[in-house]
């Protein structure tokens, strides 16, 4: 048999997974795998037709089991969603290579677990990329679920804990999409694609609406949707280091890759929007958007309290997500390109920022917001590379984060959703204030003295960091290279396709051309950077070189003090949001632990009695009667 | 409460079983595989007593597997009882009447038992109640005079014997190329002793067989000691 | 040929007999006579199996035609199951040397015949004798580990399974003095005119009550977590993965066969639903390994009934392939819980101790909550899809049950795998940490290559087992074969 | 079946349903066993009446020999033979129990 | 049959009664010697049961008296069942009573409640786990005594 480009790549991948396992203890372990992902790259870069003009390559293993029929293929979205994959995955495992490997197994990590761990998930999540009818997909989404339940509970104790956490919420989403899998084949016959598209057009409201329930809350589990968002945050920031950096940038992603396969492109936006939900104006597609809006904007400012730096990123992933589901589900030609915009530019800068702070554990040892400060002076590249990285994540110029926030506003505006605008513009305002919490508490203000002999992060480091950073800067002033592979992934999913350009788009209600702003945008520094030199005399002074009460400040002395950033901002707005999900959560455990107490006590207390009372009275209830 | 429920579900379990039994005919059963084995035991067993026919002819394998039974249940007891204490059982002699009753008794019973067991497929009774007989047998000088203890050894020979040989004369059938515990040499003369073939053969082998499990079941009951 | 199949029950029997006096003249032929008569039955049902059997035999026992003697039927899933009893029976054959183990081997010897006479006998009373045999056998075993909570389980089972016999008996009763014949193909035959009455919906009640004690069916399974905790693990094992799964098979012929009511089935479905919500929840807080392990078997075994219930025999497949499935992974998770029983706090860190147990652990979980390679997500499937196809609300209610139970049984199972892999708490640093090691391990890591190579012959696998479910369904050839014919029928 | 084998049947049917109470109500344990092979007793003269003379003969030997031997050494194991009313607490090892029998 | 009080009547109401009365001695009786007596009861109900099931108007015992006329005969195989159930039945008798004089010699005590406490708590003891809530007397019920030194430490091995 052939083997078609497909079958290269999984099967790379599957090596990759082989290497890992078998001489993942080594430490030239680190660089072969990252070699060979970068290998996978090169194979999927080969495939860069399907990114450009579309089509699909079918992969020339399939099954059939017990009358189901399973088949892989790629088409341009599985493509797009594969390359930010093993984008961040080349990246992240290059960033582990060396000195991040050495201090972990200093620590007692276990590398070869981890190596094992992320190409286990590179390779699941190329399996899901590419299947070709939902048995594969459902196939590939439990594999998917495992692998990142292994790499989660990598770092053991609190991690373990997250990652149990994350595994069941996982299992009872699987078991959803499993529930409506087995009602689409009823109604079908078969799992096959077109078959259910066909079998979607002559089903009842109430029956879709169920399917529609049981696939959004089964894939919006994976991708942190609101009521389910819980387990992401302690899940991804308590992984070690460059596997954060990685679930961070794709892993609650795979969610999106299915809502978009399922509900966008079997079920249709147009079918979703035809369902009215029952005593209210809004329909499906309505509280879709709403459950987006609210998934931005609480997680965001829940973000805003947290005194870790890994968890605060991770809250603001969960945050982001909700801007990709949102755009979608606008579904007109900005917003489905703006929402796939942003999971690429999201995947750059989160991957970016993820780096940072690891680069700034491995030389400080820790992430508390409220132990680091003033670290700019020195570890000015980590602060250049995490400025970019938050400046992206704030959605300001001129960053990539910008294009597609752009992108997801416009189409809400277009589409005359004032509210939604309005609550997604909330969210990015908490946005920018967490975000400055973050560098303000790790890179500026007064250096600890503890930290006074740092030193810049090591080169294996700094340049995927760096690397990144020019990606998302090169991505934002030319978002026309993302926007090209985004417009063929729409094309896919059949949703309309904005007309781009390399610097942005066109359109009749308004354009964007990145080229421009930016321009302008460095114009205006240099203007002011002529002025300030031009005009006053600056005089360089030591950070301590000034004096309060009377008295010279020494290093020892704390002056100035970023415990328990906006404190007042947190009592203003209250951990209602936040605590109410969580009472939830604990009800339904503490609920299943009463019925469990229950049901052993029914055994414990065997009283024949009972039980013969029970059946006896099943049996006169069917044969008296 | 135990007493509520408990009555609660006597009355509902009698009233269910009723209602159900009041579906049936008495008296008038359809006797479909009855009135055929009727019509054919004679021949193909050569038994009088149908009721043996069925026990070792046509339903010989239940019979195996009942012997399995009482097997297993001696052997369980033997593993919960744990092994027997040669020590007699609490209880002062019996008196000089039972003493000589028992010694008496002891070949009557004997005779008894056999008989019972040689004819039956001739007259009612058969292996079972012959077995008990002999168990009885067995078990009566114990209870005579506490300190006589059975002969463990050949009890338990006899166990496993009586019950291999049941088995080996239904693989002899196999060797003979019938099937599996077919009864063999049976003569066309009804109503003798010889007349059965091998069927006196088996009932011997499931007498000795019960009477051999009940007679070490009752010695071990009554031969571990007792507490306190 | 086929009549060799016979030797199957009666050489372990046989063996049985002679054991303890064997035992008295020479030690080491009594050791190695009881394994030595499993393996040779093993090859007998091999060689049949290899000999190209397709068309299912009846072996009348006596030479006594069918309706009259009793007789053996073996299709594709007798074979398949009697090949399992002897499998099984040498697995966890009680090894142990000591002054009761000819008793223990004698008794282990009775549980595989009356096993094998339950897979392959086709007479409603001979299956009783079989199933009363294995039951006496059981107590034996579970009593004979001689701790005092051993016995009193044992004495509560054994009371449990007198009630359930008694029940049996009286179902047997009223079905004889309905039909005047106790053949299952014969009854089969006819059923449609006498049995599909109230009456015989009762016959088929008690008589499920009465087995369902060793199916761990809902309301009679409270043995359950008793004797799984207290017997020796290797009778658990047996008990779990075998002996239920034959007790369900009679129930699965008597409802396949002849009782066709709908309301037979839909107690069935009840009662299965029950189980799997007491057997799950139960689990969920279960502290020790084995408890938690009976409880969830509890719960697997639910939803075989539930597939079970399935109208027309749509379940067939999935109850085969569920009840295999269960068959493997369970023994394989009892013979791990041999060296890990006792409290699952106790086992922090013993991946470390013993990777490749901690390894099958997780293997097993994972197939038993249905993780998608592995066979048990076949098997969930094939259920789930035929249970959403059924218009019946209660259907739908059990598939709801059925997937909040495998989220439930999911937590508690990786909950012990998140123990197994974690680091070994302060306190209990200074005792060692039980490994799981020697012919326990060798056993549960053949479960485990069985499981991986079905997972990856999974098509052939499939195919063959639809093949066997239809073969199974076959009710005319099921009389065709054992053609019950009364030459001068009286009436 | 005649009218004298229908009054037999009707006594004995009478005797074995009070014996079974007496079984679980009486709270002398011998007098309990003993009530259970009047039981078996009156079941095999039903079965001879039955036409069933081997059942009978069997549930004789072993209902109404065997099993009461067995049941009466078993009394005798526990330390349950005794005649006193007060027969249940027997053990000074056991606390009082409350009797749900009765 | 003149009267109302047919035969089959007395019977069925006898099998039925002795099952009824078995089960539920079995359920409500609190000693565990007695839930064996009830057991032996209702085993004999069932056997009359079966016995009934194969019984026939004017028919002779199923015994060839000669072959000349085979008269109407009563059932044979039931009677056969019955007899293997019977030796069935006091097969399991006998073991029940013997696992009873352990239970007795182990925890002193037949009360079926006790024996079961006590029963959790040795498991929850060998088993090394505390013992649940839900394995607690419910309330109302009397306290376990603890138990005698001369009997906790007679594990495993017979006395």
């Amino acid at each position: 048999m052939i083997l078609t480009l497909l079958d290269e790549l999984l099967l790379f991948s599957g090596a990759t997974l082989l290497v890992a396992l078998f001489i993942g203890r080594g430490l030239a372990a680190g660089w072969m795998v990252t070699i060979l992902y970068a290998g996978q790259l090169l194979v999927l870069l080969k495939m860069a037709v399907l990114g450009y003009e579309g089509g699909s390559i079918a992969s020339s293993l399939s099954l059939e089991v017990m009358g189901q029929a399973m088949s892989w293929r790629f088409d341009a979205l599985s493509w797009f969603f594969a390359l930010i994959t093993i984008g961040s995955a080349l990246l992240s495992s290059w960033f582990s290579c060396g000195a991040w490997e050495r201090s972990y197994i200093r620590q007692g990590g276990n590398i070869w677990l981890f190596h094992t761990a992320m190409a286990l998930n590179v390779f699941t999540m190329l399996i899901l990329l590419a299947s070709g009818d939902l048995l594969s997909l459902f196939i590939g989404w439990e594999l998917v679920s495992w692998a990142g339940f292994l790499l989660m509970a990598l770092a053991g104790g609190v991690a373990t804990k997250a990652a149990m956490r994350y595994i069941t919420y996982a299992l009872a989403g699987g078991m959803a999409v499993f529930g409506g899998l087995a009602l689409i084949h009823t109604a079908s016959g078969s799992l096959q694609l077109d078959a259910v598209v066909s079998a979607v057009e002559q089903m009842g409201s109430g029956k879709l609406w169920l399917l529609v329930i049981l696939f959004g809350g089964g894939f919006g589990v994976k991708m942190g949707l609101m009521p389910f968002h819980l387990w992401q945050a302690p899940a991804y920031a308590e992984t070690p280091g460059p596997g954060s950096a990685f679930l961070g940038a794709i892993s609650s992603r795979m969610g999106l890759f299915a809502i978009l396969l399922v509900l966008v492109k079997l079920f249709g936006i147009v079918n979703i929007d035809s369902l009215k939900v029952p005593f209210t104006l809004i329909d499906a597609r309505d509280l879709l958007a709403w459950i987006a809006v609210f998934t931005i904007i609480l997680p965001t400012f829940t973000a805003m309290k947290q005194n870790d730096a890994r968890h605060l990123l991770a809250w603001h992933g969960i945050g982001q997500g909700g801007y990709m589901l949102l755009g979608i589900v606008v579904a007109d030609a900005m917003g489905g390109a703006g929402g796939l915009l942003h999971v690429f530019n999201h995947a750059t800068y989160q991957a970016a920022l993820f780096m940072a702070v690891t680069a700034v554990i491995y030389r400080t040892g820790t992430s508390d917001l409220n132990k680091l400060g003033g670290l700019v002076v020195r570890m000015p590249l980590s602060f250049m590379v995490l400025l970019i990285g938050i400046i992206g994540l704030a959605g300001l110029p001129p960053m990539n984060g910008f294009v597609s926030k752009w992108l997801v506003y416009r189409s809400l505006l277009n589409q005359g959703m004032p509210l939604l605008f309005l609550a997604a513009v909330i969210g990015t305002l908490g946005t920018i204030l967490s975000v400055y919490k973050l560098i303000h508490n790790i890179f500026l203000g007064q250096l600890r003295v503890e930290h006074e002999h740092v030193n810049e992060a090591p080169w294996s480091m700094m340049i995927p960091m760096l690397l990144l950073s020019a990606i998302i800067f090169i991505t934002g002033l030319m978002p026309g290279i993302p926007l090209e592979w985004v417009a063929s992934a729409l094309r896919t999913v059949g949703l309309p396709v904005p007309d781009y350009t390399l610097g942005g788009v066109e359109s009749a209600s308004g354009s964007l051309d990145m080229i421009w702003v930016i321009g302008v945008l460095f114009a205006g520094f240099g203007i002011g950077a002529v002025v300030f030199y031009s005009a006053g005399r600056s005089k360089r002074v030591h950070q301590l070189d000034n004096y309060a009460g009377g008295h010279f400040l020494s290093a020892d002395v704390r002056y100035q003090y970023s415990d328990n950033f906006y404190a007042g901002l947190m009592h203003l707005i209250g951990g209602w949001y936040r605590g109410s999900f969580l009472w939830l959560e604990r009800g339904i455990t503490s609920l299943v632990e009463f019925l469990s107490l229950g049901m052993q006590g029914l055994y414990r207390r065997a009283n024949a009695e009972f039980y013969l009372l029970t059946t006896a009275l099943f049996v006169i209830a069917w044969v008296v009667i | 409460m135990a007493n509520l429920t408990g009555l609660l579900f006597a009355g509902g379990l009698g009233f269910m079983l009723l209602s159900i039994a009041s579906g049936l005919d008495f008296g008038a059963p359809p006797m479909l595989v009855g009135s055929e084995i009727q019509a054919q035991a004679p021949q193909q067993t050569g038994a009088v007593n149908i009721v043996t026919s069925v026990v070792l002819g046509y339903r010989a394998i239940d019979t195996l597997g009942e012997l399995s039974i009482l097997f297993a249940a001696a052997v369980s007891a033997g593993l919960v009882l744990g092994r027997r204490h040669t020590t007699a059982g609490t209880q002062s002699r019996g008196g000089f009447i039972l003493q000589c009753g028992g010694s008496l008794l002891f070949p009557l019973m004997m005779t008894i038992g056999f008989y019972i067991i040689f004819h039956g497929h001739l007259t009612p009774g058969g292996g079972f109640q012959g077995g008990v007989i002999l168990a009885a047998a067995f078990f009566l000088p114990l209870l005579a005079r506490p300190g006589a203890k059975l002969h463990h050894q050949s009890l338990s020979l006899i166990e496993g014997f009586a019950g291999a040989s049941f088995i080996l004369i239904g693989l002899l059938a196999m060797l003979e190329g019938k099937a599996f515990l077919q009864p063999m040499l049976i003569q066309d003369t009804l109503g003798q002793l010889i007349s059965a073939g091998t069927l006196p053969l088996l009932y011997l082998a499931v007498g000795l067989k019960v009477g051999a499990e009940l007679a070490s079941l009752l010695s071990r009951l009554i031969q571990t000691e007792a507490p306190q | 040929m086929s009549t060799n199949l016979v030797l199957t029950i009666a050489l372990p029997l046989l063996g049985a007999f002679l054991l303890p006096v064997l035992m008295r003249s020479s030690v080491a032929i009594a050791l190695w006579s009881g394994p030595a008569i499993l393996i040779y039955g093993c090859w007998i049902l091999a060689e049949l199996w290899l000999s190209g059997f397709t068309q299912p035999v009846s072996i009348a026992i006596g030479g006594f035609a069918p309706p009259l003697g009793i007789n053996l039927y073996v299709d594709s899933l007798a074979l398949l199951f009697a090949f399992a009893v002897q499998l099984l029976g040498l697995i966890f054959w009680p090894f142990t040397l000591d002054r009761e183990s000819a008793r223990r081997q004698s008794l282990m010897l009775l549980l595989v015949a009356a096993s094998s006479g339950l897979a392959l006998s086709g007479d409603l009373f001979n299956l009783y004798v079989f199933y009363e045999l294995a039951a006496v056998a059981t107590f034996g075993l579970a009593s004979a580990s001689g701790s005092s909570a051993a016995y009193v389980a044992t004495l509560r089972y054994l009371i449990l399974s007198g009630i359930g016999s008694v029940l049996t008996l009286f179902g047997i009763a009223l079905i004889y003095s309905q039909t005047g014949t106790l053949n299952l193909a014969h009854l089969a035959q006819l059923a449609p005119q006498q049995l599909n009455n109230g009456l015989g919906l009762a016959a088929f009640l008690t008589i499920l009550i009465g087995i369902g004690v060793k199916a761990e069916l809902f309301p009679v399974n409270t043995w359950v977590p008793e004797i799984y905790a207290t017997a020796s693990t290797r009778l658990s094992a047996f008990l779990a993965g075998l002996l239920s799964k034959l007790a369900l098979l009679i129930i699965l012929r008597l409802l396949l066969l002849i009782f066709h009511q709908p309301e037979a089935a839909q107690v069935i479905l009840i009662l299965g639903i029950l189980g799997v919500i007491s057997g799950e929840l139960a689990a969920w807080r279960a502290k020790e390994m084995k408890r938690m392990l009976a409880f969830s078997s509890i719960g697997q075994l639910g939803m075989i009934f539930i597939a079970m219930s399935l109208p027309d025999g749509k379940g067939m497949v999935a109850v085969i392939a569920l009840a295999l499935h269960h068959l493997v992974v369970k023994s394989g998770l009892f013979m791990l819980a041999e060296d890990w029983g006792g409290a699952i706090q106790r086992l922090r860190g013993s991946a470390k101790a013993s990777p490749l147990g901690a390894a099958l652990f997780v293997l097993f979980s994972l197939s038993l909550v249905g993780m998608p390679p592995l066979p048990g997500f076949w098997a969930k499937f094939v259920l789930i899809t035929e249970l959403a196809g059924q218009v019946e609300p209660l259907y739908l209610l059990g598939l709801a049950v059925f997937l909040l139970a495998t989220v439930v049984e999911a937590s508690y199972l990786f909950r012990v795998a998140a123990i197994l892999y974690g680091n070994p708490a302060e306190e209990t640093l200074g005792e060692e940490i039980p490994k799981s090691q020697g012919l326990a391990l060798l056993s549960a890591s053949l479960f485990g290559a069985g499981l991986v190579a079905t997972a990856l012959l999974i098509a052939p696998v499939g195919e063959s087992l639809q093949a066997i479910a239809a073969q199974a369904l076959d009710i005319d050839l099921y009389i065709g074969t054992v053609s019950p014919v009364i030459s001068g029928g009286s009436q | 079946m005649n009218e004298i084998e229908l009054w037999i049947l009707l006594l004995l049917a009478l005797t074995m349903l009070s014996a079974a109470v007496t079984v679980l109500l009486v709270k002398n344990h011998i007098a309990a066993v003993a009530a259970a092979s009047v039981v078996s007793l009156g079941l095999a003269l039903v079965f001879a009446l039955l036409r069933a003379p081997d059942v009978a003969m069997t549930e004789a030997a072993v209902g109404v020999g065997l099993s009461s031997l067995i049941l009466a050494l078993a009394l005798r194991r526990l330390g349950l033979w005794k005649l006193d009313v007060s027969g249940v607490e027997s053990n000074p090892l056991e606390h009082p129990v409350e009797n749900r029998d009765g | 049959m003149t009267s109302a009080v047919t035969p089959e009547l007395i019977l069925y109401i006898t099998a039925i009664g002795l099952i009824t009365i078995g089960l539920a001695g079995v359920v409500m009786s609190s000693h565990l010697f007695r839930m064996v007596l009830a057991l032996v009861i209702a085993e004999a109900g069932a056997n009359l049961m079966l016995v009934l099931a194969g019984y026939r108007w004017d028919a002779v015992a199923p015994i060839l008296t000669s072959l000349a006329e085979p008269a109407a005969m009563v059932d044979p195989v039931p009677q056969a069942l019955v007899l293997t159930a019977i030796v069935i039945g006091v097969g399991i008798q006998a073991l029940a009573v013997s696992i009873l004089i352990r239970i007795h010699q182990r925890y002193a005590t037949l009360d079926r409640r006790e024996a079961a406490e006590r029963m959790d708590a040795e498991i929850a003891a060998t088993l090394g786990v505390p013992r649940d809530i839900s394995q607690e007397e419910p309330l109302g019920e009397r306290p376990l005594p603890p138990l005698p030194a001369d009997r906790a430490n007679m594990r495993g091995d017979s006395p």
